[in-house]
């Protein structure tokens, strides 16, 4: 019989349950979208599966009404979290105008949406890691309680953006979480022939912070790494560079084939620790979680998934004309 | 000759050159064991090895700035940008590096470095996927930019900018790669970099262009002649620096002139080609130099009606055509 | 009204804006403590402290991308570049980012930041502290740039750009910053960015330009007058998105163009100037319109004789209107 | 009295004096050029003095006749071991047609000589960084025995290029040197506000290199540690980043003054361990520098001094036209 854990962590029972179905909904929406793409109907997708756990434990340990969050392309679970509609998503994976992120001018997984403070992403990597340094230098001028949390892969911690943005918040001792998500590929590139240090977090005692290694695929964890970071942060003590261990389970993208560089051996033990299942096995183990439970959850996603797809599908496109606007404040 | 696709061209060129001169290697992001995102490098790896094949950290200051250095000692390094649109963290080691070698040291030192990326739209790319980013570039004397628009033109000028002993930016329209296939001779020939290329003989209204729009051209230019329209195509070939005699002859050809390019418009390679007409050919002209390009917006949508909407295509060419010759 | 001179026109208008308004900050390079190394953040620091006065460790991606950051928050920083040439590092931020925020978010999000650098030759800079840089960005829809040509035009035009909602370019001409002095009004005023001035009226040649090519254009105007040669000078102030209308204006008044840029000719702003005229004012012109420019080499050599040859001047400039006239 | 380190590091007196006399020889050439900077004659002057004594003894502890360097603006003490001769730096001082680095193009300081091996080199800093990667690259490709080293200012390490290349460079594990000039400022801007980090070197372990932090001041311990990495890298053991704390003795250039941020008591300090004059002790107390040798040293110094102050002088300028010469190879 296992301890339970979350409860020394201060998580209540329907908290924990609350991050698992998020984790489902992620999951089952991004297998959703593959479907799409596989039958024509959604040009690309790139997934956050397999990531879930870090990006849901992660997003749970912030405050969702003050901080701001700077998503890579997978996190889906932190933008769920921090209050995009399954709605929503799809309506960014259809590319139609109602999609909140960019009308339907942005590849899915390139997030936005200013009333839950996510801060509007690109697709060269790494950018955004100043952003957020940007984000928790105002909060520090302001004297404001909010931090900025920003997340990226190991590939892209190789970028000199990661460097310049990181050396600067340790310097000024800002109130920002940086979490590389790492899956240990940058797109058909192995770990080892992208970084020669043991671990990506190794590099936050060049910047002064401290630097911390976690089981990316339990969620607790990554919730406990960033709690911690949070208060250091809003208690005035800097930075601190989290990085989360995980399994990349698709291709890199819809348009990948991972066969060609990738043992199918390595995926299918990466699907037996696939945070989803570990994480329902633990909350089964402390009967927060039951067979009918998780039946019926997977049920009320699956109708979720639906509705989304379905409103999404039917939405309009944005008129071609449009392409003119908001260049410049009109 | 075999008919191969674009992309099977930039892949022959590697490969020969590779063959003929150790001093030649690859270096980028998934070159190696992948191939490259869109195979340009399919096979290279297996054939010489990953010493000769490398995959880089996801890094393209680094990937520029490592193959300048290598190019510097005298090797002739080939760096692939995986997208044309990343090609901006590297904008500082080509433009105040590669550039400047030759230069700055009085001609003691020089840099032949190829750098190769997949440029353009209408594939669904969306913002980050689909940019021209030529015009950045040209504007910086040392460097040569070359923008092929067929595969014999790509075998040819790729395996030209490998054996230039001054850098070049070789920028590839991705969606090009399969859509234009030609017959394409199998041994060693190259096309002069600087030099641009008539790809139509007409006497009613003159084309220059590059890339992808030559096709455009090309296309509307058939349609436009059952309509006893008769066009002129000059293809650019090397955006930077231009080929200046070639377009003041295209101009005088037919005294009107469209101007295509598939980047926004203001300040891009079209715009120096317009001046370069003001300043040598006004004389000649029997209408104003019209340009058709994208829209002044940041770059391509993804939804499928803006990204159409802002793609130049053959049935804007020919409507452009039309104009010209009825004014 | 007090005479002041061009460097203190920017001291001042970045004084008088962040008093004015909380969340106008300013990070750099040696902008704190030392005040700028040319001195252009003189006693900012003193007086609004450290914290709205950041000397930032030396790595231009992130000055510009913490900018960014913050800009996007609703803060308004005020970015230094040392030197133009020191600009490139950042590219990535202004172009892939700062630029695109606003329409990559459908109007969600926007980045009023200003970033600041001195750029122009003439002052024994050599080769990477005398570049002109503009056109690497002049082809960037997002973006704006502002190239201010007298202390007037430096104060209203920088509190446009630290008041604009989008990201400013702003390119101070480091020469002109203790040669050029005139009466400055000491209260509050804006000029409109992305409009044209007219700085001479005349109706023999057009003159068009910005920068300190403004005032070698005044000084040729005033020598010629003599001749009785009567130049028309327009200062573009804004050279993204260009002011067209003024441009076609301007052309028609006399019909002879010389557009002149301190920055190499090929692919230049003067280019797109150029090719603006050629479409819209091709019945007008009655000369071809010339461009007067640096030479086509990377940038400006530190040895006098070089310097001096790259340079554009006066007497360049008197030369070519005077050739225009007799056309 | 002192032990002999010298030869415990296998130097013979000859080559310390040797070491002494360059040191000695970049001190006076860079005073020299201050005097015409300030006459009037030359337009510019970015010093060595106080990093005379790293420069140097890294310089001596690699192979000139094989290895590359890629120097930074203030390496007098490099490019003169390396082969470059008073004469030519003069001449790049007053920027004539002779100048080898440049033949007048750039500033001084913008070292750059095919036939001994230095790299050409530009303003914007770090840059050099992978190009030194580079040279690295190419020796393991084609398999030599040469080395690359390569020096920059601790401000110039929170470059994205300083993490590109060394990263790029770990993971390859290449035969470069990489040596960071600390000498606490970057322009005005002290160390605090520069780096968050104790030392730069801990920087190495993000990039899996060794990385140590040395006294500048002293030339044999900064030979020591090149010559050790010197080893690693001809062995196939890879890259070494080595921080070499020293004291910047002037303004950061003839453009700069210094008193707007800095106080004189801290240049009085660094003064009293000025690295000539603590080589210079040390070498008395091992009896390989007399007064006498000390002298006539001085005197032969100061006699070739003037001779490349009076044929630079008297050099031509490169004509106005050729500037056009040598954009693209002709
Ligand atoms: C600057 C830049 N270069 C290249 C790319 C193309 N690209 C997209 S994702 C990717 C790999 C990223 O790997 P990693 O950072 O580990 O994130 P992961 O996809 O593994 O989650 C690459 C090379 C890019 N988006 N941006
Ligand atoms: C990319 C870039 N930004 C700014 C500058 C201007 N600049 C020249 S030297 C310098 C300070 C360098 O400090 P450090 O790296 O510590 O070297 P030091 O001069 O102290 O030896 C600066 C900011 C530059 N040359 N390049
Ligand atoms: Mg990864
Ligand atoms: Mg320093």
């Amino acid at each position: 019989m296992t301890t339970n854990r979350h409860k020394s962590l201060g998580l209540e029972d329907n908290q924990v349950l609350d991050m698992y179905k998020t984790m489902v909904l992620a999951r089952k929406l991004d297998e959703r979208m593959w479907l799409l793409n596989r039958a024509g109907k959604i040009p690309f997708v790139i997934s956050c599966q397999g990531q879930e756990g870090a990006q849901v434990g992660a997003a749970f340990a912030l405050n969702r009404n003050i901080d701001y969050v700077a998503p890579y392309y997978r996190d889906m679970g932190v933008v769920l979290v921090f209050g995009m509609t399954p709605r929503e998503l799809m309506l960014s994976g259809f590319a139609k105008a109602e999609d909140p992120n960019s009308g339907g001018r942005q590849m899915p997984g390139h997030f936005g949406q200013k009333k839950n403070r996510i801060l509007t992403g690109s697709s060269p990597v790494t950018t955004q890691v100043p952003h957020a340094v940007g984000v928790a230098l105002a909060a520090k001028m302001e004297d404001k309680d909010f931090v900025s949390f920003v997340t990226l892969g190991e590939g892209s911690s190789n970028q000199g953006d990661f460097h310049e943005g990181l050396n600067f918040a340790g310097v000024h001792q800002l109130p920002v979480i940086t979490m590389v998500e790492n899956n240990k590929y940058a797109i058909s590139v192995p770990l080892e022939k992208q970084l020669a240090c043991e671990s990506v977090s190794e590099r936050a005692q060049g910047y002064g912070m401290p630097g911390v290694t976690v089981n990316g695929n339990d969620p607790l964890e990554v919730y406990e790494a960033v709690k911690v970071a949070r208060e250091r942060a809003t208690n005035g003590n800097g930075p601190t560079l989290i990085e989360a261990i995980t399994d990349r389970l698709t291709a890199h993208s819809s348009d990948d084939d991972d066969r060609t560089y990738r043992e199918l051996e390595e995926i299918e033990a990466a699907k037996k620790k696939d945070t989803i299942i570990l994480f329902g096995n633990y909350l089964k183990k402390c009967r927060v979680l039951t067979d009918h439970l998780e039946h019926s959850i997977q049920e009320e996603v699956d109708t979720i998934v639906n509705d989304a797809t379905d409103y999404a599908e039917n939405a309009p496109f944005a008129d071609p004309e449009s392409a003119l606007k908001h260049v410049y404040e009109e | 000759m075999a008919v191969i696709s674009y992309i099977e061209a930039v892949t022959a060129a590697l490969r020969e050159e590779m063959q003929r001169d150790e001093s030649v290697f690859i270096l980028g992001e998934d070159v190696g064991k992948k191939g490259g995102v869109f195979r340009a490098t399919d096979g290279l790896y297996e054939e010489f090895g990953e010493q000769r094949v490398l995959d880089t950290p996801l890094a393209e200051s680094a990937i520029a700035g490592v193959g300048i250095g290598a190019a510097m000692y005298g090797m002739r390094p080939v760096a692939e940008m995986q997208f044309a649109d990343f090609i901006m963290p590297a904008v500082n080691q080509i433009i105040s590096e590669a550039a400047k070698i030759r230069y700055r040291s009085n001609n003691d030192w020089n840099c032949p470095i190829t750098i190769r990326a997949p440029y353009g739209g209408g594939i669904n790319g969306a913002l980050y996927h689909s940019q021209s980013v030529e015009a950045i570039f040209a504007n910086q004397p040392g460097l040569k930019i070359v923008m092929p628009s067929t595969p014999y033109d790509v075998k040819g000028l790729l395996k030209a900018a490998i054996r230039d002993n001054d850098p070049v930016l070789f920028f590839e329209h991705k969606r090009a790669y399969r859509l234009l296939k030609e017959e394409v001779p199998d041994g060693h020939y190259v096309i002069p970099i600087g030099k641009a290329d008539v790809k139509r003989n007409g006497t009613d209204v003159t084309v220059i262009t590059y890339g992808l729009c030559v096709h455009f051209a090309l296309q509307a230019a058939e349609k436009l002649e059952q309509e006893g329209i008769d066009t002129h195509i000059l293809d650019l070939r090397t955006v930077y620096p231009l080929d200046q005699q070639a377009i003041v002859e295209a101009t005088e050809k037919t005294g009107k002139v469209l101007l295509v390019t598939e980047d926004n418009k203001e300040g891009s390679i079209i715009s120096e080609v317009s001046a370069i007409i003001a300043e040598h050919c006004l004389f000649e002209l029997d209408a104003p130099v019209r340009r058709l390009a994208g829209p002044d917006v940041p770059s391509m949508p993804y939804a499928p009606t803006m990204e159409k909407y802002f793609m130049v295509d053959p049935d804007k060419v020919e409507r452009a055509i039309r104009d010209l010759a009825e004014f």
